[in-house]
């Protein structure tokens, strides 16, 4: 990869972990409500799954869900804003942080239901391929929803109809407080989908974002070519508890900080070093680059207002 | 006009929507190379092909979700619910996904998907495979749900179904598929949300949809030449949006309703229906308003015990006769 | 009598009840190690081990069927779902397997299985976490549905749940769980199926449940200062069976009645006592009984936009205003 | 196994074989209404699956039901009666073809909704094991349920738990009118259970009782030494269409006349005859006995009425 694109990498990396510290900003201050789940600690897996990603394909996911929102090339301001509530917000505060969506940019949707997305992803796959299209479908969920029937359901159909996805499971190890061990007979959650759904099956490192991007090509390619999906097992940690209100104290600090050790910011600062001319400035100009950004996103957040109360009835149905 | 049955009906609606748009597409459990558990979609793998009418797995909530899915990206998909007590395993993705997308997306995207689910009693089926579920989906913001009574709507109705941008709950009744009527020659899809009047009355209103208006019809008909009451029959057609003001309308004339709805009373369509009338005629009504429902229990299997469970002619003759004695 | 929260109320009645019967398991996502997303089942694992109480992957169906397979061989399950908006992907386990197999089994078996679900909405958790079911519970014929609104009652109600040898959805209310009330030192079970009168009253009845008796009270203490006007509160406790003969014993003493419900209104519980309400007590009523509801739309996430779905006791006041003036 | 062990075996072959052959006779002219599901050709497998079981273990199953109650002990007129939809009905003619059920036996019931009875069959395993007995629990389903999301969740678990299940796969190629290979991805049912859930999964020969009965012997000992769960996938065939009202016309003659050679009873008797003096009277004499038995069934269910219509309350629930 060329330094430019790594320089690109490091900027994605920095803008949805800062993303993620300020929304914890603001939900600590009061100004976000309801459930706000962050990403911290696994931005190499959505980054490194859809860095091969054409503009036109399709990305959906879980209620974990900002960092697909920003790596689709969203703005980090209409983004606040809804976490806000605000009007100007993504989808005009009526999703709030589980449900961000942005149709220009084919990003359809978080979802605040375990496995849900998993037969809409199919659906969306069922689509392209039917107006004989080439585009790809991208399915993020976790660990937790290799548990939930519809997601079975889902791959099996998928694979069945060679429909063009690629499942991208980010197994951070838990669902709220309960480990993978505790909640899958099958541990490896690749063998799970491959054995029983006939489909391809890697296990990525999630915390690194050359493996996760390396695996990643090929699963996207396998797909855009029509040979059906197939299914990543990201493995990956979230440094937060599981949403702002879960203080995560069911995982040892040792345990944390194994996960943090394995950072996969430095990891790239360091990998982008090993092979290019970097000085530090070049990183704390992309810093700072993402702190005003993000200053400025806060800004149009705080700036903005709910909807008005006249405008509760839209939006329900089309005409 | 032709005469056909209301399976006939719904098969041709579904090839002339299929003819007219190539984003209409079919799938669903045995509904392709079997033509359907009731035959509604006979001969559309024939004319379609395997890219536009497919089966499915036993996975009701990934054929929902499947729908929903391809309806954000472009397709306008028709699934089939074998029956609609298999709606219940799919309950999240219609209720909890389909639903509320649209809404919770602020508007970006447009749902036109269009479950159909053959349902209802009367074959015996016991408890599992005899639910009604039009309640559910009669509460759902977000949703439509739509019961033709008559073979002519079952053609326009379907029509209009598919061709709303909408999210459409398109319910069947297992026993009118053989049900023979009319159609127009170039049907003109139904408007969702209008009631029609099935016939006119003075005394009295019925109130019903799916197969209880053929109860009210009968009902009516005895009425007029037993006792000469003279009844009206004001079929729903629509369940969401339901037509309010026709309702209301025809019970400010009569002063007097009876609602038939084929399941169990609790939280029903029935219910709704009296709250409703108390709402906008309450000064109207010269009587109470009442429900003739199905029995509050599970459906059982043996035969007449069914029947019982299910109202009939006679028992809307006997709530009217209550009510004007 | 003690002082406690509603959470600690329900974490009592379910120490109580494990004490008196090695049959009560508990079990569902994250209720032992982690102690429940809501803490209401803090302690138990502790307390009786991980035998009777375990934490289970993600699969709200598969806890429905294992609670009713352990009940139909001799346990008295009491599983929770983490909120009532899964009971979606669960709700063919609960109404076409659990609520309908003593009956379609001819009375041979007995399913004493106790459902917990926090449900409501007010916590901007938006549309697919927002949903109240009571409407689906209360429909279906096999199961009872309770849904206590005071701290003595997330006690005593509970208690009655466990007990009994029926099907029990229990409901509570993620906005009480921090309310304070008192209860006795010797909790008796209640009576599922019997409503309570909160407050007395001669002008008009409010009656309602969960959450929503406490809009209710406030506006019957509204009512009173600034208008004179004295309004009856009863509290329907159990939403299956439901206590027809108290509620129409208020409103025909009082001859108005509104009731206050938080989901959207169709073929929802307030129907249903608007229904009920015509069929018992028609002549008596000096206006018709109306409903103050959830907004029909799934629930937005801004704060404000929530809150004006959600009936509070200034709409209910109005409503009241109205039918007075 | 012993000449009694196996004349009792052909016995029951010949029971749920001539009681199924009766149910079309009586659909046939009327007496039984709704959906009637047969268990022709399929014997083997139920009666090999049963073969070890003891009285008290719990058995639970699909529609295809009539066998699991016959071969629990049950009593053809009393099942007659229920086709019937009479009083006498074992359950009272409330349940019907779908729903037989007898607590006095442990089976615990025959369910209409594909899958629905595999959570339910581990629940009657978790009670089992938290009394500290040593029962067991058979669960018989067919090849479709393995695309029903409540399956995966309720083996999921079982694995789990380590509940003493046996998971019985009556897979017999069809679902309705759809072929394994058209609705799994994975055509391995054993392989699709046994890897995604870690347990041991077996695939037997469904229309030989020999093979079943020691396959599921393993399975039994091992449940109830508290090993937990395991599957069985056994490969048979019904030889009538889905239900009564199914001409099964998407199976071609051939497909079905290669099955029908492999019936398992005439298999059994020449077995039996292999091993010992077995006169044919012998077998007469048996079919005799079943003749006259389902005759008598019949005129029980003929004799029987429905339950007055005011007991339709009745059974909803316990006072
Ligand atoms: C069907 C369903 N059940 C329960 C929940 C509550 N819940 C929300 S997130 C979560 C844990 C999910 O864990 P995982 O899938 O591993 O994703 P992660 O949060 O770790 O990214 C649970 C149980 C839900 N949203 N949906
Ligand atoms: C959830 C659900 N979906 C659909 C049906 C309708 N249905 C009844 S039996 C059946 C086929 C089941 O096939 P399989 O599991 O292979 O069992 P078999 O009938 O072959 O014994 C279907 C689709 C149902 N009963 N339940
Ligand atoms: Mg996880
Ligand atoms: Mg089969």
């Amino acid at each position: 990869m060329k330094k430019d694109d790594l320089l690109r990498v490091y900027y994605l990396m920095r803008l949805v972990r800062g993303f993620e510290t300020r929304a914890a900003e603001q939900y600590t201050r009061g100004r976000i409500g309801g459930f706000c789940h962050l990403y911290s600690g696994e931005e190499a897996v959505a980054i490194g799954a859809l860095w091969h990603l054409r503009k036109d394909d399709y990305v959906i996911g879980s209620y974990r869900d900002h960092a697909y929102y920003l790596l689709r090339g969203g703005d980090p301001g209409r983004a606040m804003a809804e976490l806000f509530g605000h009007a100007d917000g993504i989808c005009k505060g009526k999703g709030g942080s589980m449900h961000f969506f942005d149709r220009t940019l084919h990003f359809y949707g978080g979802y605040a239901i375990v496995g849900g997305m998993c037969p809409i992803a199919a659906g969306m796959a069922l689509a392209a391929r039917t107006r004989g299209e080439d585009r790809v479908v991208l399915c993020f969920f976790g660990d937790g929803a290799t548990n939930q029937g519809v997601y079975h359901e889902a791959l099996n159909m998928a694979s069945l109809l060679k429909l063009p996805v690629v499942w991208v499971c980010e197994n951070n190890l838990y669902a709220i407080g309960t480990s993978v061990q505790r909640s899958s007979a099958q541990e490896s959650l690749s063998r799970k989908a491959g054995e029983a759904y006939n489909m391809p099956a890697w296990v990525a490192d999630g915390m690194d974002f050359f493996k996760m991007q390396s695996v990643a090509e090929r699963a996207i390619k396998r797909a855009r070519a029509g040979e059906g999906p197939s299914f990543i097992e990201a493995r990956c940690y979230r440094y937060q508890g599981h949403s702002m209100s879960d203080p995560g104290t069911y995982r040892g600090k040792q345990e944390i900080e194994h996960w943090r050790k394995r950072d996969p910011i430095p990891k790239l600062k360091a990998a982008i070093r090993g092979d290019f001319d970097a000085p530090e400035a070049e990183f704390e100009a992309i810093d700072r680059r993402v702190r005003e950004e993000l200053d400025r996103a806060v800004a149009t957040a705080e700036a903005g207002r709910e909807l008005p109360r006249e405008r509760l009835y839209e939006d329900l149905y089309v005409d | 006009m032709s005469h056909m049955t209301y399976r006939e009906a719904l098969n041709l609606a579904l090839r002339e929507e299929m003819e007219r748009d190539p984003a209409v597409i079919v799938f669903g459990e045995d509904v392709a190379e079997y033509e359907g558990s009731f035959k509604v979609t006979r001969g559309l793998l024939k004319q379609f092909g395997p890219s536009r009418v497919f089966d499915t797995p036993i996975s009701e909530a990934a054929i929902v979700g499947l729908a929903t899915g391809a309806a954000m990206a472009g397709l306008r998909p028709v699934p089939e619910l074998m029956t609609v007590n298999f709606a219940f395993v799919a309950m999240d993705q219609i209720c909890n996904h389909l639903a509320v997308m649209r809404y919770m997306f602020g508007g970006q995207v447009a749902l036109p998907v269009t479950i159909r689910m053959p349902g209802g009693g009367g074959h015996q089926l016991a408890a599992q495979h005899s639910h009604s579920l039009e309640h559910v989906f009669a509460h759902t913001p977000g949703l439509k749900a739509v019961y033709p009574a008559t073979v002519a709507d079952a053609r326009a109705l379907l029509k209009a179904a598919v061709r709303d941008d909408n999210p459409v709950v398109f319910l069947e009744h297992e026993g009118l598929y053989g049900l023979k009527g009319e159609v127009p020659e170039e049907a003109e899809p139904a408007t969702i949300g209008e009631a029609a009047v099935l016939r006119r009355g003075r005394d009295v209103s019925l109130v019903a949809y799916g197969a209880m208006t053929q109860a009210a019809l009968a009902a009516a008909g005895a009425l007029e030449k037993e006792d000469g009451v003279s009844a009206e029959v004001v079929d729903l057609r629509s369940l969401r949006p339901w037509d309010r003001d026709l309702v209301a309308e025809s019970v400010a004339g009569t002063h007097r309703a009876v609602i038939v709805e084929e399941p169990p009373p609790v939280c029903g369509v029935g219910a709704e229906v009296v709250a409703t009338l108390c709402e906008m005629v309450f000064d109207r009504l010269d009587a109470p308003p009442v429900r003739v429902s199905g029995a509050d229990v599970p459906m059982p299997y043996a035969r007449e015990l069914e029947q019982s469970c299910i109202p009939h002619a006679a028992d809307v003759v006997a709530a009217v006769r209550r009510m004007m004695g």
